[in-house]
């Protein structure tokens, strides 16, 4: 609990600092037609992330160093808000979780940052990028170093503004501002949800005194009985909305292949890294919480492992190389939520570490391939291309490897511990539950092995397919961007390995031991640490995902290069189905017709035309003819004869006088 | 003494309005107002308002009534026009009662009001000393005021007597 | 500067903020006709002198709930009328807002006006006057005449310099405005005979008249006409037709402070006047006004969703804004309370800034439909991100100061009435939706009109008068204590009556005095 | 017979209807013009009165200025008089009635 000597306070600083100095160069050039500076900017923008990183090391040092049981940091930076019962302090907390976070937050996120300096280099507006990305870092080191529900609420709305400035970053091409515009609405739904959460937690501590919602208060405040069992599963399930729009999940899912329309590198540090995950941090966070209230995790359970199978059956289908990889991402959030919704909190955040190396790998190899192609996305027009940009190539296919969940690579070790705590830990709400989930999430592992294998197949092994145009400026990607893949594949290759399970290796699971002093345990915690099956049947359902991995794997090399023209008699045969998958399950369509189609017909035609304008100025107007009516009237009596007006005047003295008499 | 003075100014007063109001030409009527005006002085007199006194003569039995017979020179009015704007029956009648009807019902809410103090007044009230003195105290900003409107209404009789057309 | 020492003597610091712009518009008469140029000087310099005059308010304010920097002048004593001036943590950051929207309006206005220019600018600083004497009467009769004096100038100033329909719209604001007032009269004047048959004493003055024993049938009666007046100048839904016309009609000056200050005065009426006078009828109207409330932040956002003018948006986007200022001040607890006068300040800052920003944009291409833009954002970059930033305070983004207002009402109101908090938080989805639809069609995209080819982006001057408003926009939005911690005495007072009623419905209505003057000034007679 | 307050205060009214007579009844706006001088009159005559009775002179101040008023009255109103009659050759008040149009 020391605050001195810490360097907590330097870690949203840096890149605050970069994003103010990188922001008054962007307006300051605003109008210079070659952009200026580009090697200062870039300096400054890489630098930023890298100060925090260093200094997130340093506090990661700081804070091993201390006993177990007293392992978190405070900072406390100014007041914040004090109205009533509500005082909010801007503070800082750094615990294992939060260091867990930040530090692939700021470690993978300057990797992306030194990456854009490659990808950016022909583009103008640099400065802007730059001071968005520093921006996000920013916002992202807030939601997960502040103290409380608001810091984070804070954070959490400044992730999601930049990821709408990052996805309108090219805002001359409508389409792309659209999709930011979709980011930032559908992620309001969901913060609605989150609103009435802190809304729904501030009134039940308030009644013991005032507070500004720290997440030690709120804990202190579950602790002593604050919450009435159905009122904590009703914010439990407000905050999960939260996170079902930051972290997209069904329902509100739909922004995030949209999201794509930004360019690359974002995609890999916002939409697949960093922030997408903020909604499982915060489940783990509010673990204490969630843990209390089982019906609301049961649905954070079920919503994980549907929206997994869901987004995976889409990701199969798809053709544009972002796209398949952000329904991928998708899923992949859905298996994190599986992890938490089965009171497996630790696996669920192992599992955004490592989706973190893999999947921002493989981010930047498909940036890297869209870079080398001059802007082609669609896979169906590429093909071969590992031998031409084999460093993308071959750090791509160390990504496939760890996200196809093949041993002993990074996705293998998370994925098989949130199947195994799916498959065993018992649900009080609904005991058959565990096993449904379980094969779930089996059967979308092996979709996600396929679908992944599709893509390499498609894109780095068979004949060439490009377009005249791509295959003229074919080049391998610089080496500021060929650096950060190699450094993220070697991490997908390796990061698995902090949390081996304690059953193969005792002590294995570095990670989760890490994070048992700031992570609750679910009712039936033992899980935690003594599985009640046996370590048999752990090595049988391991096996077993293995297998399913492997399978999805052949299945795909099969299909999409030994005999590529069977998939497309399948679809011809699937029909609906196909055509489903396709077209995303009409999703976004539905929505149109049946949410924004009816509201802004609904408020031209009712509310506009027909409430105000026929009805309130109608009657308005209609008075004021009345009282013209009227006052023609009157105006009969007004002469413009001053006498008579002075004899009436007079006459009405004399009543007066007569009356008074 | 005071009676008699006081009757006889009354007198004179009344008839003089009567003048001002019922004559056909305005000269008449700018005399009979003059000799009003000088009527209501010599109350003014009575009534220890030495100051209001020689105001009232120089300003207004001088200053305004030659002013107003300076426009009935100016205008001119030929007797024809006159007799076109000369007191009417009807409308003289019903205007008389109705002022008469006020005049009787106003006297009769006066009756009983009390009788002068019988003690003498305070040496050198009412002269210009003594208004002075309380004009440039308490009422020092209406006056100023005051002189302000005088300089607006100057200004404004000015500009609507300059303007030619 | 000491709050209690100058007063004794000679004209307070209120006086003179009161004054100086009101000698400015005298000044007008005098400047020729055709220099013009002259004219917008000195108006400016009026302006920025009240607005520098007004610093010391905030730097002598000590944070407590009495009236401070209070001046008191018998004025027309046979019928208690009292030259009583005062303000407190309710009405200090509303004249603040006030004197410093003022200069940066009149600089606005530099190039749009050319015609009457000192006329213009004479109406603007009599405006100002009414609405910093409408925050700072203390004194029912000098409040209802400085609420009067705000309707002239405004309806000129839309009649005069306003757009095509600029008749219609004057007068619909003036008829509807006077509707209110009326009644407002009525009860004021009900109010001061009312006091009278209990005490003896004739008086309009506010800290005397808050003792008033009034019965709950008086209350109610009494309640209803002030909050007509105050409910149409909000505007409360279904009062807020008159808006968008006036809105769209205005001049850019006229809509600025329509919406920066002018609306203000409506909110600040129930905070003053109508709820902590009338406690236990602003109890009995509660359920109605918060269900008006929320229809206003639903339907303002909706409506503002569809429009096709610009001005219309922002003009339907302040009913939604008010709307929440409503339903804090109809929640009854101190984190809506706070949260309603800060969202005032908001609401002031943020929609003035919007409506700038379209009158800048105006001037160039003398069109306000956003189908007539669209891509203008690389044109000019500056005006995109004042924009943009704008909005953004305007949707509540954290950090920025539309969120402090929007989260202490949200969270007030909650605690007060869940169902009317969660249909208004469906507000904070439907504002980001209308807001960034507008600014991606009228910024992104590409140029489709080619006269958008040849805009210019902010002059030195624009960016001058915007630059002050997004600094306090971030600044407001990162130390809201600074405001926060003054206004809470005041407002915990203003509460404490309502609680009251609260707590003892059955109780004699008869409250414990509400204001009080600070120690040891009597009245300066 | 002592002349006491109610004397005086009673001229003024006579005088003052009188006054009121030729404002009501008469057309040539000249004479009008005289009739209100003479409820000026009047109105000064109660002034001077109480002032007696109080014996305070405050309202001797107040019939200096409307003395003082009555100057401007007459010098602003005879201008607008002369101006209307340069205009339309007449002062005859039944004829004014733009106001009506």
């Amino acid at each position: 609990m020391t605050s001195t000597g810490s360097l907590l306070w330097l870690i949203p600083l840096a890149p605050l600092v970069g994003a103010i100095v990188n922001g008054a160069i962007a307006l300051a050039t605003s109008h210079r037609e070659r952009a200026v500076g580009r090697g200062i900017v870039g300096a400054i923008g890489c630098l930023a992330p890298s100060i925090a990183f260093v200094a997130t090391v340093a506090s990661f040092v700081q804070l091993r160093a201390l006993p177990v049981d007293a392992r978190s940091l405070t900072q406390h930076l100014f007041s914040w808000i004090a109205a009533g019962r509500l005082h909010v302090d801007a503070g800082l907390l750094f615990d294992p979780l939060s260091c867990a976070m930040l530090l692939f937050v700021t470690g993978i996120g300057a990797l992306i940052h030194f990456y854009s300096l490659g990808y950016m280099a022909h583009e103008r507006g640099v400065a802007r990028y730059f001071a968005y990305l520093n921006l996000f870092t920013f916002a992202m080191v807030i939601l997960v170093l502040g103290d409380g529900l608001l810091p984070m609420f804070v954070g959490w709305e400044g992730v999601g503004l930049c990821s709408y400035l990052l996805i309108g970053f090219w805002f001359t091409d409508e389409e792309k501002a659209i999709a930011g515009n979709k980011a930032f609405i559908v992620n309001r739904i969901g913060d609605f949800g989150f609103l009435l959460g802190i809304f729904l937690i501030f009134w039940s501590i308030v009644p013991s005194g005032r507070t500004g919602l720290t997440y030690r208060e709120i804990a202190a405040a579950a602790a002593h009985g604050a919450f009435s069992p159905g009122l904590l599963t009703a914010a439990c399930l407000l905050l999960f909305m939260g996170a079902t729009g930051k972290s997209a999940q069904l329902p509100l899912y739909v922004w995030l292949p949209d999201a794509m329309a930004g360019p690359t590198p974002v995609s890999a540090l916002i939409h697949a890294a960093t922030m997408v995950t903020s909604g499982i941090y915060m489940v783990c966070r509010l673990s204490f919480l969630f843990v209390a209230a089982p019906v609301a995790l049961t649905v954070v359970a079920i919503v994980g492992a549907a929206t997994a199978f869901f987004a995976a059956t889409i990701g199969l289908a798809q053709n544009d190389i972002k796209k398949i990889l952000a329904y991928s991402t998708v899923s992949q959030l859905g298996y994190m939520f599986l992890g938490c919704g089965v009171g497996a909190f630790s696996a669920g955040m192992f599992h955004v570490v490592t989706h973190a190396f893999f999947k921002a790998c493989l981010f930047l190899g498909a940036g890297s391939v869209i870079h080398a192609l001059s802007g082609e996305q669609d896979i169906r027009r590429m093909g071969g291309l590992l031998k031409r940009i084999p460093v993308t190539g071959y750090t791509f296919l160390a990504a496939w490897l760890a996200i196809a969940g093949i041993v002993p690579f990074a996705g293998f070790f998370s994925k098989d511990e949130i199947l195994w705590q799916a498959f065993s830990r018992p649900n009080e709400v609904l005991p058959w539950l565990p096993r449904v989930l379980w094969a779930v999430g089996f059967v979308t592992a092996g979709i996600t092995a396929l679908y992944m294998t599709r893509l390499i197949a498609l894109v780095f092994l068979g004949k060439p397919r490009l377009t005249k145009e791509a295959e003229n400026h074919l080049h391998e990607s610089p080496a500021s961007m060929t650096v950060p893949l190699i450094v993220l594949a070697a991490g997908s290759l390796v990061v698995g390995f902090l949390g081996v399970p304690d059953f193969l290796v005792r002590g294995g699971d570095r990670f989760g031991a890490w994070l048992v002093p700031v992570l609750a345990s679910a009712a039936g915690g033992a899980a935690e640490t003594a599985a009640p099956h046996g370590a048999s049947l752990e090595w049988g359902l391991m096996l077993a995902s293995l297998g399913i991995a492997i399978a999805g794997i052949l299945a795909g090399l099969l299909l999409y290069v030994r005999f590529p023209e069977v998939p497309g008699r399948i679809a011809a045969r699937a029909g609906g189905l196909y055509r489903a998958v396709v077209n995303k399950y009409w999703v976004d369509e539905a929505y149109r017709a049946v949410v924004i189609r009816p509201i802004q017909v609904g408020a031209r035609a009712f509310l506009w035309k027909g409430i105000d304008v026929r009805g309130i100025d109608f009657i308005v107007n209609e008075l004021g003819f009345a009282s013209r009516m009227g006052s023609s009237v009157v105006r009969i009596a007004q002469t413009g004869a001053v006498q008579l007006y002075a004899a009436v005047l007079l006459i009405g003295v004399v009543v007066l006088l007569w009356v008074m008499r | 003494m005071n009676g008699v003075f006081f009757w006889a100014f009354a007198v004179i007063s009344v008839a003089g309005g009567l003048v001002t109001v019922t004559r056909r030409s305005p000269l008449t009527a700018a005399l009979g107002l003059a000799v009003s005006l000088i009527a209501v002085a010599g109350l003014f007199a009575m009534l220890a308002a030495h100051l209001l006194f020689i105001l009232q003569i120089l300003v207004y039995a001088g200053a305004i009534v030659v002013l107003i017979i300076f426009v009935i020179m100016l205008i001119n009015q030929q007797p024809k026009e006159l007799d076109a704007m000369r007191l009417r029956g009807r409308r003289f009648i019903a205007s008389a009662a109705i002022c008469a009807a006020g005049c009787a019902l106003t006297l009769r809410a006066l009756r009983g009001l009390p009788d002068f103090p019988p003690q003498g007044l305070p040496p050198g009230f009412g002269t210009a000393a003594d208004v002075g003195i309380v004009t440039f105290g308490a009422y020092l900003i209406p006056f100023e005021i005051l002189g302000l409107i005088l300089l607006v209404g100057i200004l404004g009789a000015v500009v609507l007597a300059k303007r030619e057309g | 500067m000491n709050a209690a020492g100058a007063i004794a003597t000679g004209p307070g610091l209120l006086s003179w903020i009161l004054f100086l712009p009101f000698a400015g518009s005298v000044l007008m008469l005098l400047i020729p006709k055709d220099r013009p140029a002259l004219a917008r000087t000195v108006a400016f310099v009026f302006a920025l002198g009240a607005f520098a005059m007004s610093i010391p308010l905030l730097t002598g304010f000590h944070t407590s709930a009495a009236m401070q920097f209070v001046e008191s002048r018998p004025w027309i004593p046979d019928f208690g009328i009292g030259y009583r001036l005062g303000v407190d943590g309710i009405s200090l950051f509303l004249v603040l807002l006030t004197t410093f929207l003022m200069p940066i309006v009149i600089l606005s206005s530099w190039r749009a006006v050319t015609d009457r220019v000192r006329a213009f600018h004479g109406m603007l600083l009599l405006l100002e006057v009414g609405m910093i004497g409408a925050f700072i009467a203390l004194d029912l009769f000098l409040f209802y005449i400085f609420w009067e004096l705000m309707l002239i100038p405004m309806y000129v100033l839309i009649g005069v310099w306003g757009g095509p329909r600029r008749i219609y719209a004057a007068v619909k604001f003036i008829l509807y405005t006077i509707v209110g007032s009326l009644l407002m009269l009525v009860a004021i004047l009900a109010l001061y005979f009312i006091h009278h048959a209990q005490t003896g004493v004739y008086t309009f003055d506010l800290l005397a008249l808050q003792s008033t024993v009034l019965a709950y049938r008086q209350q109610m009666w009494l309640f209803a006409a002030f909050a007509l007046a105050f409910a149409i100048k909000v505007p409360l839904w279904p009062f807020h037709t008159w808006l968008p016309d006036a809105h769209v009609e205005a001049p850019t000056a006229g809509s600025v402070i329509l919406a920066g200050v002018l609306l203000k005065l409506g909110t600040y009426g129930f905070l003053r006047f109508a709820i902590p006078f009338f406690p236990d009828a602003a109890l009995r109207f509660q359920p109605l006004l918060v269900s008006l409330a929320v229809i206003g932040i639903i339907y303002g956002a909706l409506v503002a969703m569809v429009q096709d003018d610009v001005k219309k948006l922002v003009a339907y986007s302040s009913v939604s804004h008010l709307g929440y200022v409503m339903l804090g001040l109809f929640s009854f607890n101190m984190e809506a309370f706070s949260g309603a006068l800060y969202q005032m300040l908001n609401h002031g800052l943020s929609t003035g800034a919007l409506f700038l920003l379209v009158g800048i944009i105006y001037e160039r291409r003398h069109t306000r439909m956003i189908s007539d833009f669209g891509g203008i954002a690389t044109r000019v970059p500056l005006f995109a991100a004042a924009f943009i930033l704008v909005a953004l305070s305007s949707i509540g983004l954290p950090g920025l100061n539309g969120f402090i207002g929007e989260f202490l009402v949200l969270t007030g109101a909650f605690g007060a009435h869940r169902a009317a908090a969660i249909l208004a938080c469906t507000g904070v989805v439907l504002g980001a939706a209308y807001m960034l639809w507008l600014t991606q069609r009228f910024l992104f995209g590409k140029i489709r009109h080619d006269e958008n080819r040849s805009l210019t982006d902010l002059s030195g001057r624009e960016g001058l008068l915007l630059a002050p408003i997004l600094l306090l926009i971030v600044y407001m939005g990162v130390q809201p204590r600074v405001f926060l911690d003054r206004m809470q005495p005041a407002l915990e007072a203003a509460l404490a009556r309502v609680q009251l009623a609260q707590a003892q419905p059955e109780r004699d209505p008869a409250s414990p005095p509400l204001y009080v003057a600070v120690p040891g000034e009597g009245e300066a007679r | 017979m002592a002349i006491t307050l109610s004397h005086y205060v009673g001229l003024a009214v006579v005088l003052f209807f009188i006054g009121t007579l030729g404002v009501l009844s008469r057309r040539n706006a000249l004479i009008v013009f005289m009739s209100i001088e003479l409820q000026l009159n009047a109105v000064n005559l109660v002034f001077a009165a109480f002032a007696r009775y109080w014996m305070r002179v405050d309202a001797h101040v107040i019939v200096f200025f409307v003395i003082a008023i009555a100057a401007v009255e007459a010098a602003v109103g005879l201008a607008i008089l002369v101006g209307i009659f340069r205009a339309r050759r007449t002062v005859d008040l039944d004829d004014m009635t733009v106001m009506n149009e």
